[in-house]
Formats: structure tokens, sequence, C-alpha cells
């Protein structure tokens, strides 16, 4: 049983995959294809998310950090350095060392609290990275940010969007392994109860800071990507509200579902991208802030448990009636 | 948005713009990005609102220029510059559009720049101020109607700084702030005045007292304020007492809305961009009346004549151009351009397409009947006055 | 004797579980009806729906002629109903002082006087008076359970084994504590020590897989070892 | 021969009260010892102790020769001496199959393998559901452990602790809680790993017959302190036990 | 002396308004433990539908009643139909009372508009003294004496009535809370009340002390009021009130001697407290 669902996953996501490696060659709409693209790269933020909150059950208010370290750290390389291909991979070498020594220290300071008050502390902290880019302003240019030039190759909408979505891919693999394997397990061993965790023999703080430093190496990789795409960079990478979508994307997509991190960003995004056409067709969509935050509140009336959730409940009825 | 299908973009080579004096019935297409929602969407809706005042104006009402008509697709930026990235290329992209207009953040103008220089579209920046998008992110298509921080500073320095003065600025502290402070205290200095103290406060602090304390304490003649944002530091100003205490405030005054928190700084003297009975011309009469009429009496604020600017700096080029709109024919003929506007001529410099343009020194002062202290006109500070320096590296 | 509760063939569903699927039984005023069956029959569940914690969808539940089934708990509390649940439920984080506190309706003289008496039955409790209930023993929080239970003028308890943790000797002092209260309260005991339950049971039934599948009084099944076996897998 | 857990001195002092004073014992390898004593005398703070869940104010712990009084839980339980809890602690929110599997993986020294195919452990999930036949619980392995009845939890414990297959097993009040056709069936497993004879096993049960059916000694806890070490013939002839924990009413029923 | 005199006094003073920001969800969030982003939303309909009330009636003291009960029959409405459904939830908590902060901000820009209004006080209230080098602001003073007050009365409701017992258990086990025969249901809904009721009188008394509100207050300040109930320890509301005071006269302090860090005080503050009281100042545990 089993393996015929894992074999019927397999089918959709191949599905899936398909349709969107089609999509660009269906589609003539630019707009339609950067959205898409942005989806791509939300979705891996929100995927790193969800190992942190879906896996481990951890909330962390200050997600951006790493986000914003990545966005920077590939803007600088590429404005200061030069716009070549090298350069960018070299800048994803830098960030994931970045990312990956700023993701360290955070779990060995700070795992050791509990929930709210490491959700707190992760804010503080990214709050201090927004203060530190704003200050810097030598490096960062402050909160007017710079813009930059990015490699040729990725220049273009559709390679870009290539790149995007293998990027996704990949990441969506890789982080899937993760989660499916000895570590991963015992990550969701740790949500349920650590105390019990430990005495299995396993040192949850190593789990904790290994989960940390997943989510903060993907984070920043996607904040890489998503700086490629703006060819631009401002403070606000490190805001709150970078944090708070990745949240939304994944709670509504459903926690600890990975997938559910995709559908979450592609959901949200598209929603409002819809939402902002309407507003310019009818005057009430003007104040299309109301419709969106009132599908939130919908969302968790209709799909408690996340849309992946909602999948599952009707497959199961669906294999019981 | 009828147009067919975008044919895939050619970074780099020279095709982007599709018109050519050739298919004249060929629309004029502009984008225009500017925040209507969030934070900012007031001012989003002054520079729409202005910008197709704009266009009425400029084409005597036709909506045509060189016999091709004009459409205006307005899109909303958030105040978020990833949602403007998005907007602006699917404005370039999907509407081919022939010129970009916005926005009304920094940060949004700032990320779209770039697609400007990319697709060969002229961006005429407006109201954004950042002094680094006609510097540092400079690029040859870009060209701002807007007047930038360093104009606003200069402009603030005249008001006040004489030789001897002492001045103490406060100012948020983030870019904006830094920014105008040092560009105002390079033209106060110049003019002999000192600056005795240079504050920098949150912008969302609840309390401004310790810094307006230390301001007490440093002794200035003249306090310098620089703030924009939704909180702002004058009730507490008052509460200090800083006049009592042989302090002269100025500020650059903003729009209604900010008026409406100043009422504590009656007799204060400062500057302004705009007020809308301070310039007297045609284009000024025009713009009042007919915005009162179409926006139920209301008066232009503050960035209704720079969007009107805007518009008709457009105009005046594809005039020029004899209606022809491809971006590399158009700048050198843009570059020197003076054209009119609702603060008189204003002409877009050479080097880096910055409009100099007219400020105005004020005094706020008490009226009948308004809801807000009003400006009243102590001079008109001339646009090469106000000229910033050249920080461009063309 | 009069009939204090009468269950009448309720049924229950957890989620889409069907839990209980028929359990009847009456318990007298001034007696001590024993629920016994092995784990997972629906003990427990039995007595959270009589409290109203997990809803009946079928049945019907009467104490005191007046039907409950369709009260809320709050209510069914306050019509003189005690539980002891099985995990304890002490609020871990408020003292001992506190959880009485919390669990006393009034402060009336006799409600003071009740939570006195149950406290010299358990001096742990006075010793630990201002510790936070989470931090005592296994048995000390069972104690603490039963005196939450008893400190309000409950006419039927509900108790979910509560000899589980404690020590021979408590166990016997909390016999001794319900023999003293059956006076004036009516007890439902689930219980697996079949020495407790046999001393102090009145009747018993056996559930079996969310049914009452056998009743009868304790004295017989005490000395009946077929019966025994037959039941309780025990000779 | 050396004994295979050690403590001395060991204290534990909250405030002023000290649940567990000055407690030195010894422990010799593939013995079965129970401790016994009134609630609250400090039986399960001595497990917490030994199994570094708390951190003695006083004293040390050998296991095996070894110092571990700084070691954390999850070293002790690496170094071989695993426990159950009183209160049941299992990861509610998993299935009961998931839960024993991960007892299974941390048996099987298999901590950081943050990429490995599942399928390269599947093994593990075989031996899971060995186990939890073993107690009785094949027929839930894919319920969630939190919807579980109260005795069933007590056997999830069980099979936990037995999947680690630690050589030092402390086992705090296993069988509370279950139904009487059940004990017996757990008890003939507790008996087994007995025979076998290669664990050592330190029990805290309330239940007399059990503690005397299987001790090798037994100790005795009052107000914490260890009050008496001996045979289990001797110790339940103490005047003490049998007024002050076992009670006068008590009668070996059952 | 005088600057230090000053500093203190108007720390004091905006601690003290920090506090009656903080003090509704030291009861939502801290007590509760309801994750309620849109707690800051609060704040914002207080100050605008209490200013509103206040410039149509002319009196401060009825815009003040106003606003809080505008407060509190939004609180019930929102516990009523929204957040009852998610008590046991943290994601569905922070999905819905996100979404609800969105809905709430926008609302306000539908009835008031975008812009920012501008708030004055009466005259009895609008004063300030300069004696010697102190400067006395008469409304900072009678924030302060509002701070006591509030702070008082939550303190006696929570010590000396069951109400803090029974939220505390009721979080903790609701089952059992109602099997000791408290509608709990109804408790929470009455403290949520009471919290959203704070959250608008906090609101209003924000708007004339810093003269100006506009519709973000609530994204500005909710945070600010998470961070005090943080540093406070949760559901302490002497914690809180220290918190709050301690962010007033630190950042006042701080602005002015090191005016590099102002920007990043509260996070530092937040950081330096969680590090050294990993559960905040009076938190247990
Ligand atoms: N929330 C739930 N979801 C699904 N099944 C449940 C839930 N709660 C209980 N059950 C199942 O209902 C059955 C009855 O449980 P209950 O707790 O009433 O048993 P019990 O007789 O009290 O057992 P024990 O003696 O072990 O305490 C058990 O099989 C249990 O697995
Ligand atoms: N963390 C702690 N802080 C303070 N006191 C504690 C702590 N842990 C245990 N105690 C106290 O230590 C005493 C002994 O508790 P312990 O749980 O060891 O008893 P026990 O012998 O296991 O009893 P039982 O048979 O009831 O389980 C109790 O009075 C308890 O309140
Ligand atoms: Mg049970
Ligand atoms: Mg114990």
């Amino acid at each position: 049983m089993i393996t015929r669902r894992l074999a019927s996953s397999r089918w959709w996501i191949g599905l899936v995959i398909l349709l969107l490696v089609g999509f660009p060659f269906v589609s003539d709409s630019r707009g339609a294809l950067i959205l898409m693209t942005q989806i791509f790269i939300y979705a891996v933020f929100a995927m790193s998310y969800d190992i942190l909150l879906g896996y481990t059950g951890i909330i962390s208010f200050g997600h951006a950090m790493f986000f914003g370290i990545g966005a920077y750290t590939t803007a600088i390389f590429l404005h200061r350095w030069d716009h070549s291909l090298l350069s960018f991979l070299v800048s994803l070498l830098a960030v994931l060392v970045l990312t990956g020594i700023v993701s360290y220290l955070i779990g060995v300071m700070t795992l050791r609290l509990k929930s709210h008050f490491y959700a707190m502390l992760t804010l503080a902290i990214a709050g201090l990275f927004l203060v530190l880019a704003e200050k810097w302003r030598d490096v960062t240019k402050g909160s007017d940010g710079f813009t930059f030039y990015i490699p040729d190759l990725l220049k273009d909408r559709t390679s870009l969007y290539f790149v995007a979505l293998a990027f996704m891919i990949l990441m969506f693999f890789l982080l899937k392994r993760f989660t499916d394997s000895p570590t991963g397990k015992v990550l969701q061993a740790i949500r349920e109860n650590e105390q019990r965790t430990e005495s299995l023999g396993y040192q949850i703080l190593h789990y904790k800071i290994i989960a940390s430093m997943v989510a903060g190496l993907a984070a920043g990789l996607s904040g890489s990507m998503y700086a490629i795409t703006l060819r631009f960079v401002n403070t606000a990478v490190f805001g709150t509200n970078v944090t708070l979508d990745a949240l939304l994307m994944t709670i509504i997509g459903g926690v600890g579902t990975l997938f559910g991190s995709i559908l979450g960003s592609a959901l949200i995004l598209l929603v409002h991208a819809g939402l902002t056409d309407l507003a310019k067709i009818h005057w009430i969509f003007e104040r299309w802030m109301i419709f969106f935050g009132a599908i939130y509140i919908l969302a968790v009336m209709f799909f408690p448990q996340g849309i992946v959730g909602m999948f599952r409940q009707w497959r199961a009825k669906w294999s019981k009636g | 948005s009828q147009q067919p299908a975008a044919q895939p973009s050619q970074p780099g080579s020279g095709q982007g713009a599709p018109s050519s004096q050739g298919e004249s019935k060929q629309p004029i297409k502009i984008g225009v990005l500017a925040s209507l929602t969030g934070a900012l969407e007031d001012y989003g809706k002054q520079t729409t609102r202005g910008f197709e005042l704009g266009i009425a104006y400029a084409t005597g009402g036709t909506n045509e220029v060189a016999g091709r008509p004009i459409e205006v697709i307005i899109e909303d930026t958030e105040t978020k510059s990833d949602v403007a990235v998005k907007k602006a290329t699917k404005l370039i992209e999907d509407d081919q559009v022939d010129f970009l207009v916005g926005s009304s953040s920094s940060g949004d103008t700032l990320a779209v720049v770039p697609l400007a220089e990319e697709h060969k579209k002229i961006m005429v920046v407006e109201p954004a101020a950042a002094d680094s998008i006609t510097a540092d992110n400079w690029n040859k298509y870009v060209f701002r109607t807007a007047r930038n921080s360093s104009q606003d500073a200069i402009a603030g320095a005249l008001a006040i700084a004489k030789q001897g003065t002492k001045i103490a600025t406060l100012a948020p502290d983030y870019a904006f702030g830094r920014d105008g402070v040092a560009a105002f205290k390079e033209v106060a200095e110049k003019q002999g005045a000192q600056i005795v103290l240079e504050e920098y406060a949150d912008q969302k602090t609840t309390d401004f007292t310790p810094n307006l304390q230390k301001i007490i304490q440093a002794k200035p003649e003249y306090l310098f304020v620089i703030w924009s944002g939704a909180n702002t530091p004058w009730s507490q100003i008052a509460d200090m007492k800083l006049q009592e205490q042989g302090i002269k405030v100025s500020t650059g005054t903003a729009d209604f809305a900010t008026l409406k928190t100043m009422r504590t700084m009656v007799g204060m003297e400062g500057f302004t961009l705009y007020y809308y009975d301070l310039p007297k011309n045609e284009v000024n009469d025009w713009l009042i009346e007919e915005h009162k009429k179409r926006h139920n009496g209301e008066a232009p604020d503050l960035f209704v004549p720079g969007g009107m600017t805007a518009a008709m700096a457009i105009v005046e080029a594809v005039k020029k151009s004899n209606g022809d709109t491809n971006a590399d024919n158009l700048i050198p003929l843009m570059e020197g351009m003076s054209f009119d506007s609702p603060k008189g001529k204003m002409t877009f410099r050479p080097e880096d397409h910055q409009a100099l343009q007219v400020m105005y020194a004020i005094r706020l002062e008490q009226k009948d009947g308004m809801e807000w202290p009003v400006p009243v006109l102590m001079g008109e500070l001339s646009p090469e006055d106000t000229a910033p320096p050249v920080r461009n590296k063309r | 004797m009069m009939t204090l509760l009468k269950v009448d063939r309720i049924e229950t569903y957890i989620d889409q579980y069907h839990i209980l699927q028929g359990v009847s039984f009456e318990v007298k005023k001034g007696g001590v009806t024993v629920l016994l069956g092995r784990n997972g029959a629906g003990k427990t569940t039995t007595l959270r729906s009589l409290m109203g914690l997990n809803p009946i969808a079928t049945g019907a539940i009467t104490f005191k002629g007046e039907a409950i089934h369709h009260l809320p708990t709050y209510e069914i509390a306050r019509k003189g109903i005690g539980y002891v649940p099985e995990d304890q439920g002490v609020f871990p984080d408020l003292t001992i002082e506190e959880n009485l506190k919390l669990a006393m309706r009034k402060t009336d003289e006799a409600t003071l006087e009740r939570r006195d008496w149950i406290l010299q039955l358990f001096p742990d409790l006075k010793t630990f008076w201002k510790k936070p209930s989470g931090l005592l023993s296994g048995g000390q929080k069972q104690m603490l359970a039963i005196a939450r239970a008893c400190v309000n003028d409950n006419e039927l308890l509900l108790i979910d084994e509560p000899s589980k943790g404690l020590a021979p000797i408590m166990v016997d002092k909390v016999m001794s504590v319900i023999i003293e209260m059956k006076q004036r309260v009516t007890v439902v005991l689930v219980e697996q020590n079949f020495y407790m339950a046999s001393t102090i049971g009145d009747d018993y039934y056996i559930i079996d897989d969310g049914r009452t599948v056998h009743t009868g009084m304790m004295k017989e099944l005490k000395e009946n070892e077929a019966l025994k076996k037959e039941y309780l897998g025990i000779a | 021969m050396q004994p295979i857990l050690q403590t001395e001195g060991l204290t534990i002092a909250f405030g002023g009260h000290k649940p567990v004073q000055d407690v030195s014992l010894n422990v010799m390898p593939h013995t079965f010892t129970s401790i016994i004593g009134p609630n609250g005398a400090g039986k399960t703070t001595l497990f917490n102790l030994l199994s570094g869940q708390l951190k003695p104010t006083e004293g040390k712990v050998w296991l095996k020769g070894k110092d571990i009084t700084h070691l954390s839980v999850a070293k002790r339980t690496r170094l071989g001496l695993g426990r159950s809890f009183q209160i049941t602690n299992v990861f509610p929110s998993l299935t009961v199959l998931e839960n024993v599997r991960l007892a299974v993986q941390a048996q099987e020294g298999v901590y950081y393998s943050l990429f490995a195919s599942p399928k390269k452990h599947a093994h593990f999930e075989k031996r899971a559901i060995e186990l939890l036949e073993t107690v009785l619980l094949g027929a839930k392995a894919d319920s969630l452990a939190k919807n579980l009845a109260h005795g069933e939890k007590r056997k999830l414990e069980i099979a936990m602790l037995l999947a680690l297959e630690t050589e030092v097993l402390l086992l705090d009040e296993p069988t509370a809680g279950m139904s009487l056709e059940e004990v017996p069936s757990i008890l003939e497993v507790i008996r087994r790993i007995k025979e076998q004879g290669n664990r050592t096993i330190l029990l805290i049960e309330h239940k007399m017959d059990m503690v005397l059916s299987f001790s090798d000694r037994l100790l005795v806890l009052f107000n914490g302190r260890l009050l008496a070490e001996d045979t289990p013939e001797n110790i339940m002839k103490s005047e003490l036990v049998q007024t002050a924990y076992l009670g006068g009413l008590y009668d070996d029923a059952s | 002396m005088e600057v230090l005199l000053n500093l203190t006094i108007n720390g004091i003073a905006t601690g003290s308004l920090i506090f009656l920001l903080a003090a509704g969800l030291t009861l939502i969030f801290g007590l509760m433990h309801v994750l309620n982003f849109a707690h800051g939303a609060l704040f914002a309909w207080g100050a605008y539908f209490g200013v509103w009330i206040y410039t149509q009636t002319g009196s401060f003291v009825i815009g003040i009643v106003g606003a809080i009960v505008i407060g509190a029959l939004l609180g019930w409405l929102l516990e009523r139909w929204i957040i009852q459904p998610v008590y046991t939830n943290t994601m569905s908590q922070i999905q819905v009372t996100m979404g609800l902060l969105l809905v709430m901000n926008e609302c306000i820009k539908v009835f008031f508009g975008p812009n920012q209004v501008s708030v004055q006080l009466p005259s009895y209230l609008d004063e300030s003294w300069l004696i010697g080098g102190v400067i006395l602001i008469k409304y900072r003073l009678f924030v302060i004496a509002i701070g006591i007050l509030v702070f008082l009365g939550l303190q006696y409701m929570l010590k000396r009535t069951r109400l803090g017992l029974i939220v505390r258990a009721g979080v903790m086990n609701k089952e059992m809370v109602q099997a000791l025969g408290v509608n709990i249901k109804k408790v929470f809904l009455y403290v949520f009340i009471l919290g959203c009721g704070m959250a608008a009188l906090g609101g209003m008394l924000f708007a004339p002390y810093s003269g100006v509100i506009h519709a973000e207050i609530g994204m500005d300040y909710g945070i600010l009021a998470f961070i005090v109930v943080v540093i406070g320890g949760m559901g302490s509301m002497v914690g809180s009130a220290l918190a709050a005071l301690l962010v007033g006269v630190l950042g006042a302090f701080m602005t002015f001697y090191v005016p590099s860090v102002a920007l990043a005080v509260n996070m530092l503050l937040m950081f330096g407290v969680l590090m050294f009281r990993p559960a905040g100042l009076l938190g247990r545990g």
C-alpha cells in the first residue's frame, strides 16, 4: 500500500514538472513568466521554512535573515566584482558559507529557548541584521539599496524561468530526501517530544542545529535567486514581512509536507496577482487587501490542515467510501 | 493590453522599440508605476491623477501627439520592489509600453531602473527622490522630473543658512534622512553656517524627546528637520518648547495630510516643493481648476504637479521627435530639453537628466477656514540656485 | 435504593472511530460501581462521555432523573459530578494550593472543612502546598487529583484508576477515603487493581470492545473463579 | 565483579527540599533490582539522576566504571542506559510504528544520515513490528500514539525501551494502568529478558507480587534516603516496610 | 541633572504608554497563548474610532470610553467567530490573525482614508511646563497615571480573583477546567474582550502622544507589544510593566547617549534579556 501511494505521488510530481516545463512554450505573457519564477523562488524559501516549522516544530520570526544574507551576498558579488556567471556561482558558494555560519551560531545560541521565546529571539536577530544593513551603508547603500547587473545567461526571462524551476525541483528533491532520511525522522520526533527523543539517545541540540542549518542554507540560496530576479536589493529583504510570507505560505500549503510550501507559494502569489488585476477592473477590488486577508481567514475555516491536508482528507474519504 | 504575442525579448539587441514614424496610428503607450495600496498609496494616487491631467493638458484634450493616440496603463507597485519589477516587466514586455513613469518609492524605482536600461525604454522618475537614482544607479534612460533629496536640502539650506548661523538637524535614521542631511550640510556650510548637531531618530519612534533634549542641549539657532513618513515629531517639538528656548524650527512642508499635523508649527520658516497657490502661471491655474473639477473641489496636493510634469515632459519629447518613441533617438532630444510644468519651466540637464526646477521659500501661517497652516511665499529659489551637484559617473 | 445515574445504550464516536457501541449501566445512590475491562475496552471513554467530554451520538444519560447528555461539561460538573481523569489532569504550572483553589466552587465553611479533611488524609499535599503540581511525584499527583474532586459538594464521583501509581499503603488510604465518603457520595470507579475493586465495589460492569458485556454483584465475582477467568483472565 | 551501575553520595536539592539524599548504590551486572518506597520517596527522581534528566547537586554516577555524572541523557543512552517513564512519554502525533522505529534507529546507531534513502533502512520497520507484536500492540501499529488508551501507551513505552536493547534497563512502574489480563504477558516479556541473562534491570513498582517474583535484590527509599538494601525476603520482614509502605490492610491479591 | 530627569520622566511616560499597548496582549498572548498578530490592528481601530468620537463629541473622555467600547465589541466578534476555533492551533492562529490584520488595517483606510490623521489634545491636557531645565508635559503625566491605574486594576483582577488561575489552567488543560465546573469558553471570551478593550485604549492614548495616527500603527507597534510581553515573561503583568518601563527608559537614554545603536535598542534588549533569562524577566521555567 505504501509503495502504491509513493508511485502515485511520483506520477503526479512528474506531471506537474512536465506542465511547468511546457509552460513558457504555451504562455506568451512575460508577466506570467516572472510570476511563476517568483513562485518557484518563494517556494524554496517556504520549503526551507517548513524544515523548521513543519518538521522540527520550531517557529522562527527571523527566517528572513538568511534570505537577506543570500540576496545581499549575491548582489554585492555581482555589483563589486563583475557580473559573470562565475561571479554568481562563487557568490552562491559564499552564501552557503555565510548562511551556514550564521545558522550554526544561531542554532547554538538560541535553540535552547522554548517556542515563543525562540521565535522572538530570532525576530531580534533578524532585526539586528536589518539595522546592520541599514547602517553599513558603504556596502549596502542603506534602505535605498542598489542595482546591479546579472550574468547574461540569466537575463533572459525564459532562461531564468528554467533556472528557477530547476532550482526549485532540485531543492524539493534534496529537502524531501533530507526529511525522509533517518535524520529527518528524528527531527519529527523532536517536534513531537524533545525530552523523549533525547532519552532515545539522540542529541537534540545537534539535530536542531542541523535543521537550522539546512533551513538557513536553503533560505540563503532562495535569497540569492530572489536578488537575481530583481537585479536590485535593499533592506526590505530582511523585513519581518518576508518571514511572515514564508510562514503563511507554509501554513496555507500544509506544514510538514514540503510540497505544501510549493502550493502555498503558488496560491498566495497567484491570488495576490489575481486580486491586483481585479483592482483595475472593478472599484470594489481597489481595497483588494481586504479580500486577500479574508482568504487567509477563510482558508483556516475550510482547510485548517492546509491544502495538502485537505487533499489527504479527501483521499482518505475517497478510499473509504 | 490588447497587444498580440510578445516576441521573445532579445536583451542586448536594439530592437526593443516597435514603433517608428512610419506606423503613426500605433498608440504611444505609457506605463505608470505607483503605490496605489500600502503606506504610500496617497502619493501614488496624486501622481496618477497628475499624470492624467498632464496628458490632457499637453495634448489639448485630444489625447494624441504627433498623430498617435496615447494610452496610459497604471500599475500598483504596493511599495514592494519585487512587485514593482514584476509590474514593470509586464508593462515593458507584455504591454510593450514606450515609456515608464514612476514610482512613489525610491526602492521601487531603483528596482525598475535596470529594466529600463535593458529594454531601452525611457523612464521618467516621479516622484521618487533618492539621489542615487540620478547618481550611482543612473543610466542614460533615466530622466527625473521629480526633485531629488539634494534639491530639497539645498532649498532648505538656502532658506535659513547664513554666515555664522548655528544649525542642528533632525532626520530619520535611514538612507533618506542621512543623504538629505549630508546634502544640506554641504550647502549650509558653503553658506557659512555651522552644523552643531546631526540628530537622527528611529522613523517609527514614539518618543522624540530624547532627540529633542539633545538638540536643546546643543543650543542651535535653527533646527532643520528632514522628515517623511506617517509618524511626525511636530507635536513633541511643541511640547518640548523649542521655540521658547530660542530654537527656530525649519523644514520642508509636504502634502496636506502632513500639513495638518503641523498646526503647532505656525510661524515656521522653511521651503516647499509645491503648494498649489504658490506658483503663478497658466499651467498651474489650469491644473487647480481642472483638478477641482475632476476631484470634487479638492485642490491638487504635493505630487499632483509632478505627475502632470512627467506627462508634459513625455508629450514634449514625442512632439520633438515627431512621434518617434525609440529611446535612443529620444535621449539626445530630451537632454537639455526645457518644458512647461505647473512650476514653470523645467530643464533636464544633460549630465544626469535631473530636471532643474523652482523651489519655494515659505512661512507657515494660519488662515481662516483652512484645516491646516498654509505655506505663504517668501521667495522663489531658482532652478539654478537649487541645482544639485552632478554625481553620476558618466 | 434509588438509581442516581442511568446510562442507556450510549454510543460514542471519536473522529470517525466508533468507540462506544452500546454501554448501559445503572448506578445506585450510595454505592460504588466498578467498571472493569481490558486496555482499550472503552472504560475511560465511558467516563468521558458521562462528563460530556466525548459527547455521545445516541443513547441517554440520566442523572437524578434528568437527562444530562446534551449539557456542556461545566454544567454537568455543576450538577454535582466530580471527575478524576486517568492522567490526573492536574494543572502542572499551578501550585497545589492553586489547583485546589481552582477546584473549589464555593468557599463556604463546608467546603473548607472538606478540604482540610482531605488534606489531613494526604499530608504530602500540605507539605508541598506551594509547589507547582507538575513537579510532584506520580503518586502525589494522584492524591491531588482525588482531593480536587472531593472538595466540592459532589453527589457522584467518576474516578479513573485511582490506585495507579500509588504505594500499597496509599491504596488503602484511598479506599478508606472512598468508604468514608460513601455516606454522601456515589462512586463510579474504573479500576485495574482487583484487590481494591473487589474490596470497595458493590456492583460491577464489564466493558469489552465498547459494550457492557456482563454485570453483577462484586461479592459474587470475588468468589466466582470461573467468572473471573472468563472476563478478567485471572485466576 | 565490578558493578555495572554505581552511585556515590547522590543528592539533589530543589531549594531546601532534597528528594534524593546521599544515595550510594552498587548494581551488579545481570541482576534484577527493584526499588520500592512510598509515594514521593524519590524513586523517580533517582531514575532521573541515573538517566541524566536531572543533574545531581552532589555525588557521582558511574556506568560500567565510567563516570557519567556530567553526561547528557542522549550520551548515557548511547552508553547503554535506557529507561521507560512513569508518566507516559511518547511521540503523540506519530504512529505507534514510527515511535518504535525511531527507537530501533537509535539502537542501530543511525544518528546522522542526512540524505540516505529511506529504503536503506527498511529493516528498522520490520524490527519495530516484531517488537510491537511482543507487547501485544501489533494491531495498533498504524494508530497515532496519542489515540491509544492509557494501558496501550504503557505497552508502547515498553516496546520503545526494548528496542533500544540497552544493557541497563530502568523501568518506572511499567505496568501501572495495565489491565489485569494483560499484565501477565508483559511480565512474561520482562521475565524473558531477565532469563536471557545479559541485561541489568532496575524496576520501580508498587505491585508487590511482581517485585517479589522477579527481584534479586530490593532497595527501599524513604524520604530520599536509601533505607535498606537486601534480599526480598528480608526486606518484607522489616517492620518499617510493613507499616509505612505496605500498610496493614495489604494482603496479596490478584 | 535636568537631562537625566527629563530623560527619566519621558522614558517612564513612554514606558507607561508602551505598557498600555502591551497590557491587552499580556492577557491574550501571555496568558491565553493566542499568537494574535491582529492585536496591533486593534490599536489602530481604537485610535481612529476613539479620535473620531472625540472630534465628534468634543470630549476626550468620551473618546476614550468609545475606543474601549469599540475594542471590546471587536474583541467579542473576533473571539466568537474567528479566534475560538483556533485556540489550540498555533499555526491556524498565525494565519487567521495575519489575515485579520490585513483586513482590519485596510478597513481603516476605507473608513478614514489612507492618510495619517493628526490628533490634538483637549486644552486641559495640552500643556507643558518648563521648570529650570526640566520639561513636564501634562499629557505624559496623564499617561503615567492611567498606566498605573490600569496596572493596579489588572493586577487586582488577576491576583485577587480566580480569573487569572482559571485562564492559566484553561490554557494547560481546557477539558479539566470544564470538568471542574468552569465555563471556560465564557471566561476566555471575557478575557479576550478585556484584552481587546485594553488594546483599543492603548491605541487611543497613543494617538495624542505621537500627535498623529496612521493605519499602519498596528504593524509598527504590534511587534513592540510582543517584545514587551516576551521580555517580561509570558503572562506576567508585573513583568510586562517592568519590560515596558525598561523599553521606554532604556530607549530614551540610549537615544541620548549612544545614538548609533538607538535603532537596534529594542532588539538588543530582547536579545540580552533572553540570553540571560530564557523565559523573560519574570517568566517561570
Ligand atoms: N482520540 C482517539 N482517536 C481514536 N481512537 C481513540 C481515541 N481515544 C481512544 N481511542 C481508542 O478507543 C479505545 C477505547 O479507549 P479508552 O481510553 O476508553 O480505553 P480504556 O478502557 O480506558 O483503556 P485503558 O485501560 O488502557 O485505560 C481504544 O482502543 C483507543 O485506542
Ligand atoms: N524538579 C523538581 N523540583 C522540585 N521538586 C521535585 C522535582 N522533582 C521531584 N520533586 C519532588 O521530589 C519528591 C520525590 O518525587 P519522585 O517523583 O522521585 O517520587 P517517587 O518516589 O517516584 O514517587 P511515586 O511513587 O509517587 O512516583 C516529590 O516530593 C516531588 O515533589
Ligand atoms: Mg482508560
Ligand atoms: Mg515515581
